[in-house]
């Protein structure tokens, strides 16, 4: 470790707080990220503690209804939405890109510290008074309870901007700062769906933006747009808020699936399967993505010709989804499949993201959806699809790039007694929900009827293993900052540019000269040096990427 | 192999100018990357407006006579000089532009200064048609209440239901744009300053170029709200 | 096809059971394409696990055909069951005309039901089994939902904007209403029956509403439910005259004639308003012929009572 | 710098042309706006405000001469917001399609049978209400 590298060229506090490096800028936000993500976690425990029985079992329904909702607003704005962007994104992206930084690095900086920014101002809330009624303030009441909603809107409405910023910033560095010969067709996949997911922030945020400043005004001044009681419409409201809220599922899948689509390729040593139209239909899945959200108003009021429209588009946007998951099994075949923790968590990936996505094809059908609508089914689904989707692909994605953010390798066998906790964990937790859902059992409820008492219990159980296996995993990751192995450059024999050329951890610059591409991002054909089994050390340096296995987890 | 990283600088600025940045391989590479930030921004900007103007629509297809009826209360000759003004303004920016691209400096900050003064003039008439309002007590929000005669206008005829919603699109809507505009004044004269230092030459004039961007939106924005509010 | 029970609560309406027909539908295809997408992928882990890092991958040709079957079949799948889904939720959607109506009101955090009848409750909603009932939805405060489970129904309520929902129970039974949208504290203890009852007990259950109270008080109910639209009580003028004044008076008529107004009169008035149209008025008033005789002898008692 | 070259300088007689086109067309759209065109009126000020805004847009902004990136992203977000809106429309101009309730808001209900009553300003029937003040 005795070259320089991005964390120890400069090691001051003003370094890190006014750094301009895209590396460093990611590792904030990982901070910052994981931050939000213990918060959230810590209050989806307690949420669940209070579910074991019914009636009060550890809170008031006051202090319930106000902890789900804090759970839902920091999991969504705080973590998930900038969780695999504004941290893998950013350390990522410009390496694989074979660029020095970002297109913008001020602007990078300055969305960092809106971010932190718009936390705080959601934060300031709990302080300042009650706020209830789930993440998606539904007029009229939202409008009707406590200050703390002021908070909370303009904290996301700041949290937007960074979002923007941030997607805004991706779209011109991947349009304007790739290396020579890394045309489209050779980009890593990560970097298509980052792609698509930059294009859903830019267009769908500034519609939450407008929509958090009517709904202030609401609050504020009364101005009679979403408030029923001024002659507002209370669905208007929910037409804006989905326009944003539903393309935002996609800024929180769309990277997921490039983790997963660069894990498959890695470790099954095989060009992915349908590369184009895997690339592609990100893209698409992203302009799709803005035509369905009215499948989250089926019973709102609407009017059914919208409903019968919107539910139509839904299975439309269903289908590439699916081939891409055919795609990813694909990818496996006649390769040689490399079981590391990061491709545990791709597998684990395949197959909790997949129950998300068939439970989403009941729920866009209109007549079932209308039984299940509201209910815990409905929660199991966006957790099969947010936690089995976008969490467990940025675990596999954390523990991917662990090594060349760090320069240290984690312990392998925790790695994997973790990711075996955190599925079981997982479904223990969430499928019940299912059967909660269509017994009927209403979702935001703190109370509940006695019968459906076993399977609360099961699913509180389930969190708690759950939560051992991701405390599990914090403990190693941080163990290994001070005593894991150094890595390699390129522990994992990937072909992209962050394994391929650079040091690990990367030079301050990323790169001593700019990388000539002349390969696409999984052609193992062409890449004859990986198979040699040498064990040679590679530097990262050279024009061919040298690659060696960490002697101990060579045999699995 | 082990380069310092101002030796490995100093290699790739050799024939670099002062205004680009270390991570951009050229001049234009830089350019073309910052029109492009600029245009995405400017699509977010339209959408952020476009939730107005949907709530527009919404409630004008509602009640299409309300909205009808209180566009009257609004000056369509103030609306018009405003429409005229801005439009002006834009025309002066392009003109900037134009002198900046032939290295004519002192063309670029008359031009600069021109597209200001009509920015202050907008914002003059804006405050005058907000007061006028205000006074007859066609507010944002809990106290709208119209009332009192004034120009032979009986504002109380205008107190009826949904009359409200257009009054809150129009108030927001139009404070939007006009914080926009008080934005575009800000970055104005900021960059007269830098113009007037000479900062800008025809191989580099970025900011100019953006800001004009970023006002040219700001005029488009206005071309449709004058007719949607004040004419029809 | 499956059985309820595990997933699904009793479907205690038609409908329900069609409902719950494409839910299995969906479901099991769900599942077999879920069985074996897994099966592939624990067969392709398996039989391709790496052996040695010198384990070099074959490449693969992509076959255009088979990427074309994932793209073709699931699109078919998919349009069937949105055709199903569709022509069930326009069932679901459209209550048939002959259906009995009830008007419904959320409130924090509470149910209230007003038959047509004149009959007010709350929590709990009586309905007579084998005939279509329509629910006629407002809230007075923030948005609720009306969930019966075992009748598959769900539909928000608004303020300030009428929603509907229907169901035709097959059985006897009580079964539980929740409100599945987000209101405030006691959400989750905003919970009702319906009570569906026979025809025969439904017609008693409404005659002992009705019959439980003096006369004057039922006739404030029916006034209430039915007249107050119409009718002012202060004095003032609505659609028709007011009825705390009139009552002893000399009426007259629109033809002419005149008559006092005594209990007669206001009998009449109600099952054959248009025989006797006060002179300014608009012959705007149906015949309320629906009312019981003590609905109508408690409206006469009521406006009796009225000054 | 050279690389500069390539860039686009548009002509002052072109931006005098648009100018003075935008002017015209503000006047023509004030005018046309004042007489009743029934119907039409909407669309027209559409239109007329559609041609300004590509005006600006094709000529000021030199979006016509630019790369054809800043193109495709400018007609993106022109596109969703016209998705927005569309698939906005298709609830609220068609609410209560399927159910038979009242389709517009109890507020304007309880105002349309206010109307009814001050429809019926009829002296004799006055009686009622005079007793009573």
């Amino acid at each position: 470790m005795s070259q320089v590298n991005y964390l120890n060229h400069d090691k001051s506090l003003k370094s890190w707080l006014f750094t301009l490096d895209h590396k460093r800028i990611g590792i904030m936000y990982l901070v910052a990220v994981s931050l939000s993500f213990l918060a959230g976690g810590i209050l989806a425990l307690l949420v669940r503690t209070e579910l074991l029985g019914p009636g009060e079992t550890i809170m008031s329904a006051d202090a319930y209804n106000q902890s789900f909702t804090l759970h839902a607003v920091l999991m969504i704005f705080a973590f998930i939405i900038p969780a695999i962007p504004a941290v893998m994104g950013n350390f990522v992206l410009p390496i694989q890109l074979g660029a020095k930084d970002v297109a913008f690095p001020r602007l990078n900086l300055a969305s960092f510290y809106i971010y932190l920014a718009g936390a705080a101002i959601a934060l300031t809330a709990l302080v300042v008074g009650r706020v209830d009624g789930g993440w998606t303030f539904y007029t009229p009441y939202s409008t009707s309870v406590g200050d703390g909603i002021l908070f909370i809107t303009a904290g996301v409405f700041v949290m937007g901007f960074s979002s923007i910023l941030t997607g805004l910033n991706f779209i011109v560095t991947i349009h304007k700062m790739r290396a020579p010969g890394l045309t489209w067709n050779r980009l890593p996949l990560f970097i298509w769906s980052i792609y698509a997911t930059s294009i859903v922030q830019v267009l769908a945020t500034p519609v939450i933006g407008i929509t958090m400043v009517l709904l202030f005004l609401e609050r504020l001044l009364g101005i009679g747009i979403f408030d029923p009681a001024l002659g507002g419409d209370p669905v208007l409201f929910q037409h804006f808020f989905w326009f944003y809220s539903h393309p935002a599922v996609y800024i929180m899948i769309l990277p997921a699936f490039g983790i997963i689509s660069d894990l498959m390729g890695t470790f099954s040593r095989q060009q992915v399967s349908g590369y184009k139209f895997v690339a592609l239909s990100s893209v698409a899945i992203a302009f799709l993505g803005f035509l369905v959200w009215g499948h989250h108003m089926f019973v709102s009021g609407q009017s059914a010709v919208s409903s019968i429209i919107f539910s139509l588009i839904t299975y439309l946007i269903g289908i590439p989804t699916g081939v891409k998951v055919i795609n990813w099994v694909q990818t496996m075949y006649k390769g040689s499949v490399w079981l590391q923790t990061p491709m545990l968590y791709a597998l684990m990936f395949l197959f909790t993201f997949s129950i998300g996505g068939f439970t989403g094809v009941m729920l866009g059908v209109l007549a079932v959806d209308v039984h299940l609508h509201d209910t815990y089914f409905v929660v199991a689904h966006f957790h099969y699809v947010m936690m089995g989707g976008n969490v467990i692909a940025a675990l596999g994605g954390l523990h991917y790039w662990w090594p060349k953010m760090t320069g240290k390798m984690f312990n392998e066998t925790l790695g994997r007694i973790a990711a075996v906790l955190v599925f079981i964990g997982f479904n223990v937790t969430f499928f019940p929900q299912f059967i909660l859902g269509t017994r009927g059992m209403p979702r935001r409820y703190y109370d509940y009827l006695p019968e459906f008492t076993d399977l609360h219990v099961l699913s509180s159980l389930g969190s708690y293993i759950l939560g051992v296996g991701l405390f599990l995993i914090l403990g190693y990751l941080l163990h290994s900052l001070f005593r894991g192995k150094n890595a390699p450059a390129n522990p994992w024999g990937a072909l992209t540019l962050e394994w391929t050329h650079t040091t690990t951890p990367p030079d301050p610059h990323n790169f001593h000269e700019t990388p000539i591409v002349t390969r696409g991002a999984y052609d193992y054909h062409l890449a004859p040096e990986l198979f040699g089994g040498d064990g040679a050390s590679g530097d990262g340096h050279g024009e061919e990427a040298e690659v060696s296995v960490p002697s101990g987890q060579a045999t699995s | 192999m082990d380069l310092k990283p101002d030796e490995r600088t100093m290699a790739s600025t050799a024939e670099h100018p002062a205004h680009l940045q270390h991570h951009f391989v050229s001049s234009d590479q830089q350019f073309d990357a910052a029109k492009m930030g600029m245009w995405l921004f400017l699509i977010t900007e339209i959408l952020l407006f476009s939730g107005m103007f949907v709530a527009y629509t919404v409630y004008r297809v509602w009640h299409p006579e309300v909205f009808d009826g209180m566009a009257a209360l609004l000056d369509w000759r103030l609306g018009g000089l405003n429409t005229l003004v801005l439009l002006a303004s834009s025309f002066t920016v392009a003109l900037g532009i134009h002198y900046a691209q032939v290295d004519n400096r002192k063309g670029l900050v008359t031009n600069l200064v021109l597209t200001f003064l009509f920015a202050c003039i907008f914002l003059v008439v804006k405050y005058f048609e907000y007061s006028a309002k205000i006074e007859h007590g066609i507010v944002l929000g809990d106290g709208f209440a119209p009332h009192g005669v004034s120009h032979g206008v009986d504002y109380a005829t205008y107190d009826v239901m949904f009359a409200q919603q257009f009054f809150s699109i129009y108030y927001v809507m139009t404070g939007i744009h006009g914080f926009h505009v008080l934005v575009g004044m800000g970055l104005f004269a900021w960059i007269t300053v830098r113009a007037v230092k000479g900062h800008f030459t025809s191989a580099y004039y970025t900011p100019v170029e953006l800001c004009g961007l970023y006002w040219h939106l700001v005029d488009i924005i206005w071309i449709f709200l004058f007719p949607l509010l004040y004419l029809i | 096809m499956g059985e309820n029970g595990f997933w699904l609560p009793e479907a205690s309406t038609a409908l329900a059971g069609e409902v719950d027909t494409l839910f299995w539908f969906v479901f099991w295809v769900s599942t077999a394409i879920f069985a074996a997408v897994i099966a592939a992928k624990l067969y392709f882990v398996f039989k391709y696990r790496r052996r040695s890092e010198q384990d070099v991958p074959t490449p693969v040709h992509e076959s255009k055909v088979l990427e074309a079957v994932w793209i073709v079949v699931p699109t078919i799948l998919v349009l069937i069951v949105f055709t199903w889904g569709f022509d069930l939720f326009v069932q679901l959607s459209s209550a048939p005309p002959d259906s009995y109506e009830i008007t419904v009101r959320g409130k924090q955090w509470a149910w209230e039901y007003e038959y047509a009848e004149g009959v007010q409750t709350a929590g709990d909603l009586y309905v007579p089994v084998g005939q279509p009932v329509k629910l006629n939805m407002s809230s007075v405060d923030v948005l609720h939902s009306f969930f019966v489970p075992e009748f598959r129904i769900k539909q928000d309520v608004l303020p300030n904007r009428y929603t509907s929902v229907w169901f035709k129970a097959e059985n006897v039974g009580e079964y539980t209403i929740y409100c599945t949208e987000y209101c405030g504290t006691a959400h989750s203890g905003m919970l009702g029956k319906v009570v569906v009852v026979s025809e025969e007990d439904f017609a008693a259950w409404l005659q002992k509403q009705n019959e439980g109270l003096p006369p004057a008080e039922l006739g404030q109910q029916v006034y209430n439910t039915q007249c107050a639209v119409c009718h002012a009580i202060d004095g003032s003028r609505k659609i028709g005259p007011p009825l705390n004044v009139f009552y002893g008076t000399e009426r007259v008529f629109t033809d002419g004639t005149s008559a006092t107004a005594d209990d007669s009169y206001v009998r009449n008035s109600i099952l054959n308003p248009a025989s006797q149209v006060v002179e300014g008025y608009p012959p705007a008033m149906p015949p309320f012929s629906a009312l019981s005789a003590q609905q109508v002898d408690g409206l006469v008692a009521y406006i009796k009572t009225l000054e | 710098m050279s690389q500069h070259a390539e860039h686009h300088i548009t002509p002052i007689k072109t931006l005098v042309q648009v100018i003075v086109a935008l002017f015209a067309l503000t006047v023509l759209t004030v005018v046309t706006s004042r007489m009743d065109l029934g119907a039409l009126d909407v669309p027209l000020a559409l239109a007329i405000a559609l041609t300004k805004g590509a005006l600006v847009v094709s000529v000021f902004m030199a979006l016509k001469y630019d790369n054809k990136v800043n193109a495709v992203v400018f007609g993106v977000g022109a596109l969703f917001v016209v998705v927005f809106l569309v698939f906005t429309l298709f609830d609220t101009a068609f609410r209560g399609d399927l159910s038979s309730t009242t389709k517009g808001t109890i507020m304007e209900q309880e105002a349309a049978e206010e109307a009814i009553l001050e429809r019926e300003p009829d002296a004799s029937a006055l009686q009622f209400n005079r007793s009573n003040e």
